[in-house]
């Protein structure tokens, strides 16, 4: 692991559970979907927890964050209450957007989470705008906005790096480049497989990190975050990373091989911390396995909450089409 | 009562809604130096500076997209994309994020947008700029669609419309900038729920709206000299559409001609008579007919345009032969 | 007579296409390694190479002007759009290139496009994958929008619509994918012209397209059941729309429901009624009724969506009203 | 002014006698609109002439081109009959596209000029398609796409260049750098305001020259055009260049100043190119006369054609909305 950030133990225990809290929740999501209880696509974030983990230590509770379908790992992250998330996955009137969003869109307004979004680089324009009205109504707070790679090509990209430029908002666009956009591999679906270099064509500061080391990631993102509060003007950070498994729930893999797949788990990032975390003697056996039930028991409770959760009533249909008021800016 | 131009009033409205509440800003192409490419915007920066009165570079969907994101936290954006044939390049956003966010995320947010933009055609701009899409708009659930016609509508609505929480797309027709009207200033505010009886009659209802309604005023008092009377109604509100005061005419007049800038197939014309044949049809005297611009993409050449959209002399004609079936 | 699925068919039309013609080529995010997001490409890849089957970028409306750019060129593209919902980034392209350019150029040139994309809600895929966008594409002049809801529609529309000089859009329906249907091999050809009377019956008058035709089947067959006799209509073509099949049916049964998953307010179900309420006022013993998607953003949760999308069961009981109104 | 490339007599009469038609011809029409003969907008090409004329110069009959709303001067570089393109702007039946399309809409099949496109940005990703099909059935054939500065903020712009590199498509992408999109000066629309250095986001070859020396224009073209030819993919090339008069055809220009104009005015490519031809014996005053008249003759007789012109029967306005037939591949 990487020691250019000089994390305490708390802060490296919390990075190790915040992965594991998301590498399990999903693949109990996993076991929901073949039950037939989750429906609808479900992509998994297994492989990638060390990014948003260590993006989002790096943030206060008034920032904000949005992402793209593939958001568990995000919400839980961002602090998105895992109970309310999981009945969201189960389509619940309990869940965070009452049933109405499901895996692809989790929104939790509290914890200033602003989606999950199912149109590729649908996210990048909502963040200029927040970020816009953070820079004004909440100084020093900062936006971060996670996409894949894939959304490079979109020009919904190019639009919102240049509106965050020229504006100087505080805003951290976050690459996970996970080398492919459902088959397509990076290098077919842009011209400059180096997404970090993109940055330059706006002027903006940019940084390319291992997207498998929540520490590397950390530090980056504090580094990037500190100048964002400062108000030295946006970020892309490229964090290379690695999905494990199919873009969705299944597919055939027929573009990578099972090797390729292989070689990427070695370096798995969980994996990587503990063992680093036990050789170092920042974390006892038994630490590692209190976590894990920690996590287990926090699992647990979410999926008896999810499961006795009720379906929202038809008579409520079409509620929200159209508000009444603008409930965001009511006290809760 | 004041004599003011439909620009002047947008340009009222902008401005008040301006000193009324700080959160409010207006963000788009050329609204800043260079006063907003029909002039609405003229002098506003200099009154309001740069934060306030926003130029962005073009890049419509970004600027959609930001607006929604800005009114997610915490501001009031009225955002202009300039005319509405160049905002098919921020569907995306209108559509999958001002439109839906609120439903999809079960209620936590409201998303208080305005998009302003100019439509229509008659000023010889040809194919891709004179597209009148209002009525293509209002099909998607979780926006208001609202279509100015008079300037008191064109000063007053946008208040309405920012003070809603909801996304709200306002149509200002482009021929129509130049229109002078009577601003009435002890009327201090409309409402965008209803559409109105712009003139009264009992032998034919005129429904449209925009920049039909003067020439559907215009083919009414026609029409009066050769002894027919028409209600005139104004849609004012595209979405949610006003049926009640549609079908209350219809059972005043029994029948109906609708006149609406939008292509014909699939226009708000076609709702229109979709309603009555379900809501009213044992009302009606005589099938509903719609005088629609022709469906082709607007050309250049001044007859070919005048052809392509809908005038006076054609809804006099569909009201008369609805009144005097020949044969 | 083969039994095949209409993802299989849909395959076949494709292969067969670029099997006929060395122009033919197929362009779209992961129509090759990854054999088509929903499947529909797979194989291809292996047997045309890549510059016949095209993996893009993420990139909509880059995708479709190309397509467009192809087209004026000399090429024969099938560009797919991976689902309506994202052909929203697309729109400028689509309406202000592809289905202007020949009539702006003075018919200097034809755009003889075809663009695929799935559509259509029922997998609980949620608010932005869930879009029935189809009739709200029949609104664009210059278009021809084709909705396969057969096997045989799946297997033969696709030649039809590149021999025409026009673009043509066809939605393939996200739930029929998998759908199974006996093709007829001695049928070779389709027309992409007329709508087709799928059942027949005298009491009333079903009109529907894509995934709402088998489910206006199963309630014709309940209400035959109960004596009533539907006209079963799939519409096929949403533009140019074939009215007047539509009317001659109306003209026999004269009460008419139409069923569209679009959502209601300005959908082709509203058109359709226009013209009836134009065309065929004084045949129609019933108000024109419409089954259609709730006015939401399609939500995830089973139930819900279930509620807001047309069912069997509303057809039947909107039929049955239609037949035996109550009191 | 420049001379990188050593073009002879002729050549150089020829870039002279272009640049003076285009400016010739748009004076025109400023006269036929003043007299309402041409309606709608008018965005004026004045100033930038070196640019067109400077880019077609290195083009074969066989080469695509697509231009903006403000392409009179491409068309007739492209070689565009005037007095079709005459007839177009007086909206007649005689005119290139029938009426139909006007001062923003030129078309024209047999020189394969693609338009014309009033949607800024809107024409890169045809001009992606054309080169498309060039590559596969014209081997050697290349496109040129002229486009304004401020359509580089546009996604558009993104996706194609995108495109075009990934594809290695003999695409030329020629930015018209005229400072201003409307009233939005280049550093408030683009974080870069060096344009040409975008084009190493996608790994492609670019240049900047001056826009207001056809010499330059038409050295860089040439070099660029034959690396298209040879198969070496796009390229961008930035002209910096200036249009002297309102963005349409008025406006009160509140977003520059009179001495800025000015400047620009003082270099002129078309008063320049003539004293250096003057001054070096390559041009007599007899053959600048000579010239002058030439073009005289030409605007008047296109005139004569577009005002003798009739109006295209309402009966077929919507003819072309659908077509019968692929018109373009038809022998003519
Ligand atoms: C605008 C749009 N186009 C296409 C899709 C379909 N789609 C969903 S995910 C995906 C791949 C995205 O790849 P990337 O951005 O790299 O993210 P990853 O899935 O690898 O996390 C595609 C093509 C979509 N949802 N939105
Ligand atoms: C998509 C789109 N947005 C906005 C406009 C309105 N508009 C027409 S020209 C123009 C400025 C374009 O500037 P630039 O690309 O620099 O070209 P120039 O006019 O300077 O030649 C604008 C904003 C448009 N036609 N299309
Ligand atoms: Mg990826
Ligand atoms: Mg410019």
């Amino acid at each position: 692991m990487s020691d250019k950030l000089h994390l305490d133990r708390a802060s490296l225990h919390q990075l190790y559970r915040q992965m594991l809290r998301i590498r399990n929740f999903e693949a109990r999501c996993v076991e929901l979907y073949q039950a037939q209880q989750i429906r609808g696509f479900l992509h998994l974030y297994d492989g990638q927890e060390a990014v948003a983990v260590g993006v989002t230590s790096a943030l206060r509770d008034g920032d904000a964050v949005l992402a793209t379908y593939r958001e568990h790992g995000h919400a839980l992250a961002k602090g998105v209450p895992m109970d309310t998330l999981m009945a969201e996955m189960l389509g619940k009137q309990q869940g965070c957007c009452r049933g109405r969003g499901g895996s692809m869109h989790i929104f939790d307004q509290p914890r200033r989470f602003y989606g999950g979004n199912a149109i590729v680089g649908g996210g990048l324009p909502l963040a200029v705008g927040i970020a816009m009205a953070d820079q004004q109504l909440r100084p020093g707070a900062v936006t971060v906005c996670f996409f894949g790679e894939g959304a490079v090509a979109e020009g919904a990209f190019h639009e919102s790096l240049n509106l965050a430029a020229l504006w100087r908002l505080p805003l951290l666009f976050v690459c996970e480049n996970n080398l492919y956009a459902m088959g397509v591999p990076l290098a077919e679906s842009d011209a400059q497989p180096e997404v970090y270099r993109k940055a330059e064509a706006y002027r903006v500061t940019a940084a390319q990190v291992d997207g498998m080391d929540p520490v590397q990631v950390a530090a980056a993102a504090s580094l990037a975050i500190a100048e964002l509060r400062a108000g030295h003007g946006p970020w892309l950070l490229e964090c290379r990373t690695y999905r494990y498994r199919a873009h969705s729930m299944f597919d055939t893999q027929a573009y990578r091989s099972k090797d390729e797949v292989e070689q990427w788990r070695q370096q798995d990032p969980i994996a990587r911390l503990q063992q680093w975390l036990l050789a170092n003697q920042q974390i006892s056996p038994e630490e590692v396995g209190r976590i894990d039930a920690d996590i287990r028991a926090e699992i647990d409770a979410a999926v008896a909450f999810a499961e006795a959760g009720t379906p929202e009533p038809l008579a409520e249909l079409t509620r929200f089409v159209l508000m009444d008021s603008v409930v965001q800016e009511q006290a809760p | 009562m004041s004599r003011i131009t439909y620009r002047e009033a947008c340009r009222q409205a902008i401005r008040a809604a301006l000193l009324a509440d700080p959160r409010c800003f207006v963000m788009g192409e050329d609204v800043g130096r260079y006063g907003g490419c029909y002039a609405v915007t003229k002098g506003l920066l200099e009154e309001f500076g740069p934060q306030r009165i926003r130029d962005t570079p073009l890049a419509e969907n970004g600027i959609a997209g930001a607006g929604v994101g800005a009114a997610l936290a915490g501001l009031r954006p009225i955002v202009e994309i300039m005319t509405c044939n160049f905002s098919l390049l921020a569907l995306d956003q209108i559509m999958n994020n001002a439109a839906s966010l609120s439903h999809m995320s079960g209620g936590q947010f409201a998303v208080p947008l305005v998009i302003r933009m100019a439509t229509g055609g008659g000023r010889q701009l040809a194919a891709q700029h004179s597209h009148s899409l209002e009525g293509w708009y209002a099909h998607i659930p979780g926006l208001k669609v609202l279509v100015p016609a008079t300037v008191e509508d064109a000063r007053h609505m946008l208040a309405a419309a920012l003070a809603d929480p909801n996304p709200v797309l306002i149509f200002e027709h482009i021929v129509l900038y130049n229109a002078e009207g009577e601003l009435d200033d002890t009327v201090t505010a409309v409402d965008i729920a209803h559409a109105k009886v712009r003139r009264s009659g009992s032998d034919i209802s005129l429904v449209s709206y925009g920049n039909s309604l003067p020439k559907c005023l215009a083919a009414a008092e026609q029409l009066a000299g050769e002894g027919i009377q028409a209600d005139v109604i104004d849609l004012r509100v595209l979405r949610p559409l006003d049926g009640a005061t549609i079908i209350e005419s219809v059972r005043r007049t029994h029948r109906c001609l609708i006149v609406d800038e939008g292509w014909r197939s699939g226009s708000i014309s076609a709702e229109i008579a979709a309603r009555l044949a379900d809501e009213a049809l044992y009302e009606l005297d005589a099938p509903v007919r719609r005088v629609c611009s022709a469906e082709v993409p607007v050309p250049y050449a001044a007859q070919m345009e005048a052809a392509a959209l809908p005038q006076v002399a054609d809804i006099v004609a569909a009201a008369r032969a609805l009144l005097r079936p020949a044969g």
